[in-house]
């Protein structure tokens, strides 16, 4: 048993963090977020280029530093804590995964262009009707010769307005909340029949509703089984689960230092409000929120290695970081009092991130209901 | 003891849901429905109905205009408007300035500002809070310096900063504590004035909150000139009217029937939502669970607060167990806004101010669900913090 | 609307709560339970013909004060005040509610009993098996002739060692857990075929397991419709969990009291630990529960005369009270610090009656599970 | 960063595995399984049996005992103890006071005490708290009075009275803090006496606990002599000595190991038990998802303890985030004895102690389960409160 970082890992972590401590300050990411396109294709490009970090969990004979889930993590981790909107975890991660997993054909050159900063995945997998059950598809491709025909509506594809590519999850046959009968295709955002709706999200992200009107695919276009993607879809959003709870390991250690230097500096009845016993212990509490999250978010990233247990322990640890984004989030604007409630201030913006990672992939209720059934098997 | 309404009560009742289905402005209910701000002529759609009619201020004494109800008219009055959705009243003429007025104002302030209240013709904002200080109300800095003025009149010269004034945008007048007395203690040197809002000197920032919207401004005073006359009681005893107004804004804040009507709107949103097994969200057991526990909690607060009224209709003023209502009813308001955005699954995520409502973007229903709950976080630190709302029970009634 | 009590009631209150002050204070309550028959005959006698409490609920042409519910709440919270294990429950609310709620032929002559404290009750309804359903019976009575023959064993009979007589609910048809099939019977402890394992509870009251062994019943012994008596015993469950809720107003009473007082004598670190914000903070959250119990409490007691209303506001009360059952006996016993860990302290003794009221006729998620089928109807 | 065992390590736990399976004494098996408090023989039975093997006190150094074992193999020891249900060995000796004599206490006491406790011939009390200082250990007012005796040779008298001394009742020595310089500051005038609880003056006293049970009592020392020579540690630096041991004493406190077992009771109780409609009480939704949440908690701890005994290896001392393993740890334990009682509905109200175990009332395992709710609340009150442990991590973590 070991929890301790390598040095690659600590010089991977800096570097991010020094990164965005030059180029993507509270100030900077305001001024990006409020004019189109409302992300920065130069911050990708750096990413890219002069970080290398898009390649971060690929091996190092497809072009990448040769990490994995401890890599993710470590980025997200520091995404989380700037806040960043540019699409590491739809395209590295999950567009990523997916041609890591499935043995896909295309999968090296796509590699290649997700690390050069070309590619940007977004994962299409919502639908309007499903809540968070993966397999609940209206979306069909049908065979049409050797392709296929795409036609269905897929709900908030975060990350839709900058991606190149959709990962799009459709019914080839099933009922529609069949595990049987579901594959996965990627289709360019350009193809003839794909619109798209784009939107802000409250948290500063955008956002699109995706319609598949008659798309027609290549065969190439299918990636995985035919039919049978459950397991490949489950295994790469396990992945991007766990990648979300670094992220919000970064935002909950944020909202926590905030919340510590606010109440240090700010006065009320001639002392800082940080020497009343109340918040003070409300503080120790979401220290211990935060201090659990991150061992859970270690304890799954070190897991998802591990097949058997890889789900279940995804599924407990966004549990824990759900009910800490919610506990510590909450707490962080009330401590703040007013300034906590102003959009000029930092806290409220983590606050927001936080709200939306609790319900990432599927509320704090859907991730209990999903280990309960990996751990104590099927519900009377 | 005993929960049943007399036959008088139920007419009235019969007569309150009447009025209100006839009277009320359909372009203010369009507005409404649209989930966009309001105009300032919105906001006073209803005041000038209900002013017109004779029933904007039930609480106010009769000769002031007050409706002379009983408490449980005043309750079933507070239980038809949330059902009906009304507007209430901007408070801050109406609940807050007006008792300091007809409690502590002369004969002559009485009659020149407490029409202009009840009809809706001045909009009257707030200037309490200010930068450094927060739930720490007394220790604020704006000074005012009396002097005579060169037309021999005697006057107060304000300058400071005020913040969190609410729809200060639209504020003709506005009633502000000031520091009069450097020197004397926090509390003893204050003065309560009321200041007309296009008095040189004044300007009105707009504070843009975490959802994104503008409802709060920081109001700026730089060598206001305000007439002695303006002031609301003695010199320096501004105090006494400040905490007789936070009282006041406490005792309306459980907002039992509002809630009723919001947990009414969870209830159908999750049985249009689905759960993940695609049944109605309501059917599912956790779902179902959490709204029980809302709803338990929320009779709790509706059979507390009534104790309350009939411990106050039986000579208790609003005292300080009057914090529980707070505390509770902001808890359980927010926890509806937390349910709600649950309910409504990926579709919380959109921000779709500058789309528009109704954009077709998720369920209409969804659209400024995660704004609200962020918006909401602030029932609980303003008018006094829920912590001080704790610290007022222990003190005054614990007797800690 | 109206909130106050009577003169009379008033009065009932004062007279109980004097004559618990003289006659069952902690010492002399604690040597009562030390030696048998560890409740007191002689206190019971003075309920009766003394304060001619056992009369509280019951019309004045059957001998009693002319109350109803309220008195029965008055007189439980004095109860939970003074920690009383005297049957007042399952004598005069169980027991007489049974006779006054099924038109039972007997009912006259056993209430002037019950009022000169001659027939004591306890209600034998729970089943090793049966957990809170109070359907769920694997206890039988056959038809024998004009009577019938009783069969099963009963589990946890609060106040069976004190009683003279039992309410037992019985099947006389249908399956295990069916609603249709359920009688109620009075039998008469001396019966033959009754057999009793006496033992004390955690809380210092009494209880017994009951055996019934072809124990031949006269056709009088039957309360209520044959076979059809769901309805009647929730009804007077009903009236049971709102009378124990009102036992738990005192009982919380006492447990918020003694806390505000204990904290204000004990010093640490050179002041009252009532000082100290945290613990002012938590006793006003007790406190809070307290109040919202009382309210829930005064509303469900009203509510008993609504038959529409009755079962929906029972369980409402039940959950509030369960749950600040728990939260303030758990942190009554936390302020009291080591103190509160003795048995020579009262508080220890409220939080075990508090924690045992929590699980009295159905724990908590009992009565949630009934407050949303009575509300939101069936569950998925 | 990994989880994985190396394959020395799985040897090493088949091996522990292997040795409590041959050698754990069959008397103290059956004595737990009665479920009634345990003889002054059982408690050291199995002690005996790991000081025979030298596994006693994995903790210790090296050279008076200790195992030398990585931090990996104590939690696998902690591991395999905790799901074999061995007794621990009594802490009062092994773990409180034996890393005071080894790191203050001279040779010669390190001599002439650390025997006595490795092999259990010596029964240790601790003498901390008193009636007036809870969590404010350094206010105790026991004091010790320097003497030269007639004998020629040097005495404290010590006089006052200790309470919460867990199984002072078996006790053959008890170490103390007495008040040696009554007019330093608080923590500067104690110091640490180990006591022959056979010297005339002492009397103990039994505290029965709330849920009916003899573990601790009342320790009353009047003009009790102790050699001088019985201190450990310079005269008034008794705290030192006093800090060392409340670290030790936090730190093993998670109890992960035995929370994992009890939730596995917990989940057979629940498999055993029905629910209100019938089936298996686990396949009750809510009984289920309060199972998996603690669940997650106890996942959340575990690494959370992983993670700080990382720390430890590789340097760093149990420091004041062990106090988060205080709060949690405790929290949990309480936890899963409140849902044991709910598990068994009804037959968690019998107390059966008079009647023995195994009375037939009700099911077996649902005997003694309030009891341990009952005195489980202890374990959020001793070792420095919950609070206590709060004030400490705002303090010594967040700098507040």
């Amino acid at each position: 048993m070991d929890f301790s970082f390598t040095d690659e890992q600590s010089m991977l972590r800096d570097t991010v963090a020094s990164y965005l401590a030059d180029h993507y300050s509270f100030d900077q990411r305001h001024a990006l977020l409020a004019k189109e396109p409302g992300w920065s294709p130069a911050v990708w490009k750096a990413f890219a280029e002069e970080l290398g970090i898009l390649g971060a969990p690929f091996s190092e004979e497809l072009g990448g530093l040769g990490g994995g889930p401890i890599e993710n993590m470590i980025v997200m981790q520091e995404m989380g804590r700037a806040l960043v909107v540019e699409p590491y975890l739809g395209t590295v991660v999950i567009g990523g995964g997916f041609l890591k997993h499935s043995g896909y054909a295309g999968a090296e050159a796509l590699i290649g262009q997700i690390i050069a900063g070309e590619t940007i995945f977004a994962f299409a997998y919502a639908e309007p009707q499903g809540r968070y059950n993966l397999a609940d598809l209206k979306t069909t491709a049908k065979k049409d010769g050797s392709g296929w025909v795409l036609n269905g509506a897929k709900a908030v594809v975060i990350g839709g307005p900058y991606a190149s590519h959709f990962i799009v999850t459709a019914r080839t046959g099933g009922g529609q909340r069949d595990q049987d009968g579901v594959s996965v295709f990627i289709v360019e955002k350009g193809a003839a029949g794909v619109s798209t709706r784009d939107y802000p999200t409250v948290d500063g992200f955008r956002a699109s509703e995706v319609i598949f009107e008659n798309v027609k695919l290549g065969a190439d276009a299918l990636v995985g089984p035919e039919g049978q993607a459950m397991p490949l879809i489950e295994k790469v959003v396990d992945e991007a689960v766990v990648a979300t709870c670094g992220e919000a390991c970064g935002v909950l250690a944020k909202l926590h230092e905030g919340t510590l230097e606010y109440t240090k500096q700010r006065k009320q009845f001639g002392q800082p409000i940080s020497a009343f016993q109340v918040l003070q212990h409300r503080m120790v509490d979401m220290f211990i929120q935060v201090e659990q999250a991150v061992s859970m978010t270690y304890m799954a990233t070190i897991k998802l290695s591990d097949d058997k247990q890889r789900s279940k322990s995804a599924a407990a640890a966004k549990v824990q970081i759900g009910k800490a984004c919610r506990f510590v989030g909450q707490n962080a604007i009330q401590l703040h009092g007013g300034m906590g409630m102003t959009d000029e201030m930092a806290i409220g913006h983590y606050f927001k991130r936080a709200t939306m990672i609790e319900s990432a992939f599927g509320s704090t209720d859907h991730f209990l209901a999903r280990y309960e059934f990996l751990s104590l098997g099927q519900a009377a | 003891m005993n929960l049943d309404f007399s036959p008088e009560e139920n007419a009235f009742r019969q007569e309150v849901r009447a009025f209100i289905k006839a009277n009320y402005p359909p372009a203010l209910r369009a507005a409404q429905d649209a989930g966009r701000p309001l105009t300032k002529e919105e906001y006073l759609m209803w005041h000038k109905v209900l002013a017109k009619k004779g029933w904007l201020a039930p609480s106010w004494p009769k000769e002031f205009g007050g409706t002379d109800w009983t408490p449980t008219q005043k309750y079933i009055w507070s239980e038809e408007s949330a059902e009906a959705e009304t507007l209430p009243p901007l408070p801050f003429g109406v609940s807050m300035l007006a008792p300091v007025v007809y409690t502590f104002g002369t004969e002559e302030q009485k009659k020149r500002f407490l029409p202009g209240i009840y009809n809706g013709d001045v909009w009257w904002c707030q200037g309490y809070s200010e930068p450094g200080a927060g739930s720490d109300l007394a220790s604020l800095k704006t000074k005012a310096e009396r002097v005579t003025a060169d037309d021999g009149k005697e006057y107060y010269i304000v300058s400071g900063q005020k913040t969190w004034t609410t729809l200060g945008q639209y504020a003709d007048w506005g009633f502000f504590l000031v520091r009069t007395d450097p020197d004397a203690k926090p509390q003893a040197g204050i003065s309560f004035l009321l200041i007309d809002m296009k008095t040189p000197g004044i300007s009105v920032r707009p504070i843009i909150t975490l959802e994104g919207g503008h409802e709060v401004n920081d109001v700026f005073l730089d060598n206001v000139k305000v007439p002695v006359e303006n002031r609301i009681f003695h010199e320096n005893q501004g105090w006494t009217c400040a905490k007789a107004l936070l009282a006041h804004e406490r005792s309306g804040i459980a907002g039992v029937a509002r809630s009723k009507r919001n947990l009414e709107k969870l209830r159908s949103i999750a049985t249009t939502e689905h759960s993940d097994a695609g049944g109605p969200l309501l059917s599912d057991a956790f779902f179902r669970r959490k709204v029980a526990e809302l709803e338990i909690d929320l009779t709790a607060l509706e059979f507390t607060e009534l104790r309350t009224l009939a411990g106050e209709s039986s000579g208790k003023g609003p005292g300080p167990e009057s914090s529980i209502l707070k505390i509770k009813g902001t808890e359980i308001q927010q926890r509806l806004q937390e349910l709600a955005l649950e309910a409504v699954g990926h579709y919380g995520a959109p921000f779709l101010r500058d789309l528009g409502h109704n954009a077709g973007i998720g369920p209409d229903y969804a659209d400024g669900l995660a704004g609200d709950m962020f918006n909401g976080r602030k029932t609980s630190i303003y008018g006094g913090s829920n912590e001080i709302q704790r610290n007022i029970i222990a003190k005054a009634v614990l007797g800690l």
